[in-house]
């Protein structure tokens, strides 16, 4: 029966919870090792990496700072997708999805916040300034915060799914402001240097640390999510068993 | 011990619902308050628990036993309301209760046990069906120790087989001395009891 | 430049203990979650699927 | 007493999302004002002190009005003033009180120093808001305790609370700011406004739980 089911199964099948926790069971261990892997030859090599000529020993910051702000943006749009798959296909993983990658956002942005402010004292002078690209991932920042006590303000997931997949998407605008703030308006943050037009400005001693962190950082994102998720599904089923059980002792004792 | 009222009369917003009321409930007898809606059988009940104040009269408990020190303190109050948080754990709720208002002879475990609710304890209480949720709400009756129950239709939501067991509940209750005042429509299935009808002139 | 340590102890810093805090909680969640579902299989709780295809088999 | 500061935290922490809602307000509340006033740094410097703490002042207010009304509409506020001969009321509310402010106020003052390094204070500026905050805001939370009783029994007592509230509070605005300057600005001082916030904050621990608790016994019909 099952063998059937198999055989003739669409990419939406494949993606059924149960599917998943088989598929994540089997994963986990490994994209695990090589995340430590990678980030471990990452921090070693951003170690290594020479100090540049303008920003001195702080541009180690920016091994760092830079993944985050890039997961941070990752992230939503991960999200932005499962919200997505929650009002078109209603597919049950798209809600868990956006549900897990919520905190990690929400860790990842602060991160970036924290360490672009702590970039910034000794480059600019000041902690921090209300300009186009600090403002708007702060905004961001808020609108993970928001996603996430919408969905916990609402106890039945099917409701929460949808609210909150269409505050993801409304929300989505800030993503591209984000991106082209730096080009758009006049600001301190220097604009982007790795991934531009016409190649990237940065030297390849400072590049390949900070790439391979990138790497690194991005497999850490997909291994907690991943984790997340299974949770989420997990916690799930705890619910539903929970509600099983009171009714069956119902039953019990009408008997 | 005996639970006395003298006179007594009731207001809601104004509208006096009863007066010149006069009943004795000696320990080991239950007092049946019926009567249609609006006769103020809830009114009552809160004014004997302390809740609300009376228009007139007096009511007391007399010779108290167990060292409480009014009939308020005496008093378990089981409104149409469960007084229970719906995200805490069954057991959770039971236990704060216990420790707020006392111990008392049962411990949790038994007291769920004694409603028939003994293995889903752990359960948080927004999960219960109606009729569990109420017979949760019973267990706490039985969790600290009060000499008076009052009751506020107590079956409400209860099945027949539950309504059986908590009849037995309330003649262990008087049987050990306890006083039970209920506002029902429904007969609980006790034996000695008074009976006061509200709002029959009406 | 090496008054800059700090900043740059600090970020990393920040960084480590955050994700550390991050990682932890998503283990604790995980632990939680699979005693509650092992503490309600020993109870005999089953899901509805797994109810729905013990019957039919 | 500690059963019910616990249970208190539990349900504040567990009941989705309200301690979150809170902070969320409060960077909300901060985020506005430079586009407000405009991101002229010197300026947030100067106005910082003054606008955490109004945004704290808001952000506490915020969730009030659930002090009671949670506890009024599962029945729960019925058993607890019955039980006054064995725990008196007033000490009741006041655990009550304590409870909800570690749960969602606490996470204000620790998240004030970071919106204060948004405002660009001084790090001096900044630990003096902070203490201030700390040692104010439980005086925000127990006269709100008094306008939460008094309207407990109003279905959307929500606002109301909020404005019967606000009148009150100014003292301990004011103290709470001008001892927050005191600490950076040379002429004024730091320690006497910051010991009449703490007496404030005292004053009220035994004012507010009286008057809240003699709301409460009369709400109940």
């Amino acid at each position: 029966m099952s063998e059937t089911v198999s055989k003739t199964a669409r990419w939406i099948d494949w993606a059924n919870p149960t599917r998943f926790m088989t598929f994540a069971a089997a994963f986990l261990p490994w994209l695990g090792g090589l995340t430590t892997l990678v980030l471990a030859v990452g921090f070693w090599m951003s170690m290594q990496a020479p100090d540049d000529y303008q920003q001195g020993a702080t541009v180690k910051i920016m091994f760092i700072h830079v993944p985050f702000a890039w997961l941070s943006m990752m992230c939503y749009t991960i999200m932005t997708l499962a919200a997505l798959g929650t009002l078109v296909w209603r597919h049950p993983l798209a809600d868990v999805s956006a549900k897990a990658a919520a905190p990690i956002g929400a860790v990842f942005t602060a991160l970036a916040l924290v360490t672009g402010s702590l970039w910034g004292k000794p480059m600019w002078g000041t902690w921090w300034v209300w300009d186009a690209r600090l403002t708007s991932v702060f905004v961001l920042f808020l609108m993970y915060l928001g996603i996430i006590a919408l969905t916990r303000a609402i106890d039945d997931p099917a409701k929460s799914a949808k609210a909150t997949a269409i505050l993801t998407l409304v929300g989505f605008i800030n993503i591209p402001i984000i991106k082209f703030s730096v080009d758009w308006w006049n600001t301190l943050h220097q604009p982007a240097s790795v991934l531009r037009m016409g190649g990237s400005t940065i030297d390849p001693s400072l590049l390949w640390p900070l790439l391979v962190m990138a790497i690194g950082f991005t497999l850490l994102f997909f291994t907690l999510h991943m984790q997340a998720m299974r949770n989420e599904i997990w916690r799930r089923r705890v619910v539903a068993m929970r509600r099983v059980a009171a009714r069956s002792a119902e039953r019990r004792t009408v008997q | 011990m005996r639970l006395i009222a003298e006179n007594l009369a009731g207001e809601r917003g104004g509208d006096l619902l009863f007066e010149g009321l006069d009943f004795t409930v000696p320990s080991g007898e239950a007092l049946l308050v019926t009567g249609p809606n609006g006769a103020g059988k809830s009114t009552l009940l809160r004014i004997i628990a302390g809740l609300l104040a009376k228009a007139a009269g007096q009511v007391r408990l007399e010779q108290i036993s167990g060292g409480f020190e009014s009939l308020t303190a005496a008093s378990h109050y089981l409104g149409h309301l469960n007084a229970m948080k719906p995200v805490l754990s069954v057991e959770e709720n039971l236990r704060f209760w216990g420790s707020f208002n006392g111990q008392g002879k049962l411990s949790i475990a038994d007291a769920l046990e004694r409603v028939g609710l003994g293995d889903i304890g752990y359960l948080p209480f927004g999960y219960l069906s109606t009729g569990q949720k109420r017979r949760a709400s019973i267990a706490r009756l039985l969790v600290s120790n009060r000499p008076v129950w009052l009751l506020d239709e107590p079956t409400a939501g209860l099945d027949k087989a539950s309504e059986r067991q908590f009849a037995a509940l309330m003649q262990d209750h008087l049987r050990g001395g306890g006083i039970i005042v209920a506002a029902t429509h429904l007969p609980l299935g006790l034996g000695n009891t008074r009976e006061l009808a509200l709002g029959a002139a009406a | 430049m090496s008054n800059h340590a700090g900043f740059i102890l600090a970020a990393y810093g920040v960084s480590f203990i955050a994700l550390a805090i991050l990682i932890g909680w998503i283990f604790v969640d995980q632990r939680t979650q699979r005693q509650a579902l092992q503490e309600l299989e020993l109870r005999g709780v089953r899901r509805r699927s797994e109810a729905k295809t013990d019957g039919a088999s | 007493m500690g059963a019910l500061f616990i249970r208190d935290i539990r349900l504040g922490l567990r009941a989705g999302g309200g301690v979150l809602i809170g902070i969320l307000f409060f960077l909300a509340v901060i985020t506005v004002v430079p586009f407000g006033v405009g991101p002229d740094l010197k300026l947030l410097a100067r106005i910082g002190a003054a606008m955490l703490w109004i945004g704290a002042l808001l952000a506490t207010l915020l969730g009030l009005d659930r002090l009671f009304q949670a506890d009024r509409d599962d029945g729960s506020l019925d058993l607890l003033i019955m039980a006054s001969e064995r725990h008196m009321l007033a000490l009741t509310v006041l655990i009550k009180c304590l409870a909800h402010w570690t749960v969602s106020v606490l996470p204000l003052v620790v998240a004030s120093p970071l919106l204060g390094l948004f405002m660009n204070m001084e790090p001096a500026a900044i630990g003096a808001t902070t203490l201030t905050l700390l040692v104010g805001t439980p005086a925000i939370t127990l006269i709100g305790a008094v306008g939460a009783a008094v309207a407990v029994s109003l279905p959307r007592g929500g606002l109301l609370v909020s404005v019967i509230i606000l009148p009150l509070t100014v003292p301990v605005l004011i103290f709470g700011v001008s001892a927050s300057y005191g600490a950076v600005e040379d002429p004024a001082p730091f320690l006497a406004p910051f010991l009449i916030l703490a007496a404030i904050t005292l004053f009220f621990a035994v004012l507010g739980p009286l008057a809240a608790a003699a709301a409460l016994k009369s709400s109940a019909d």
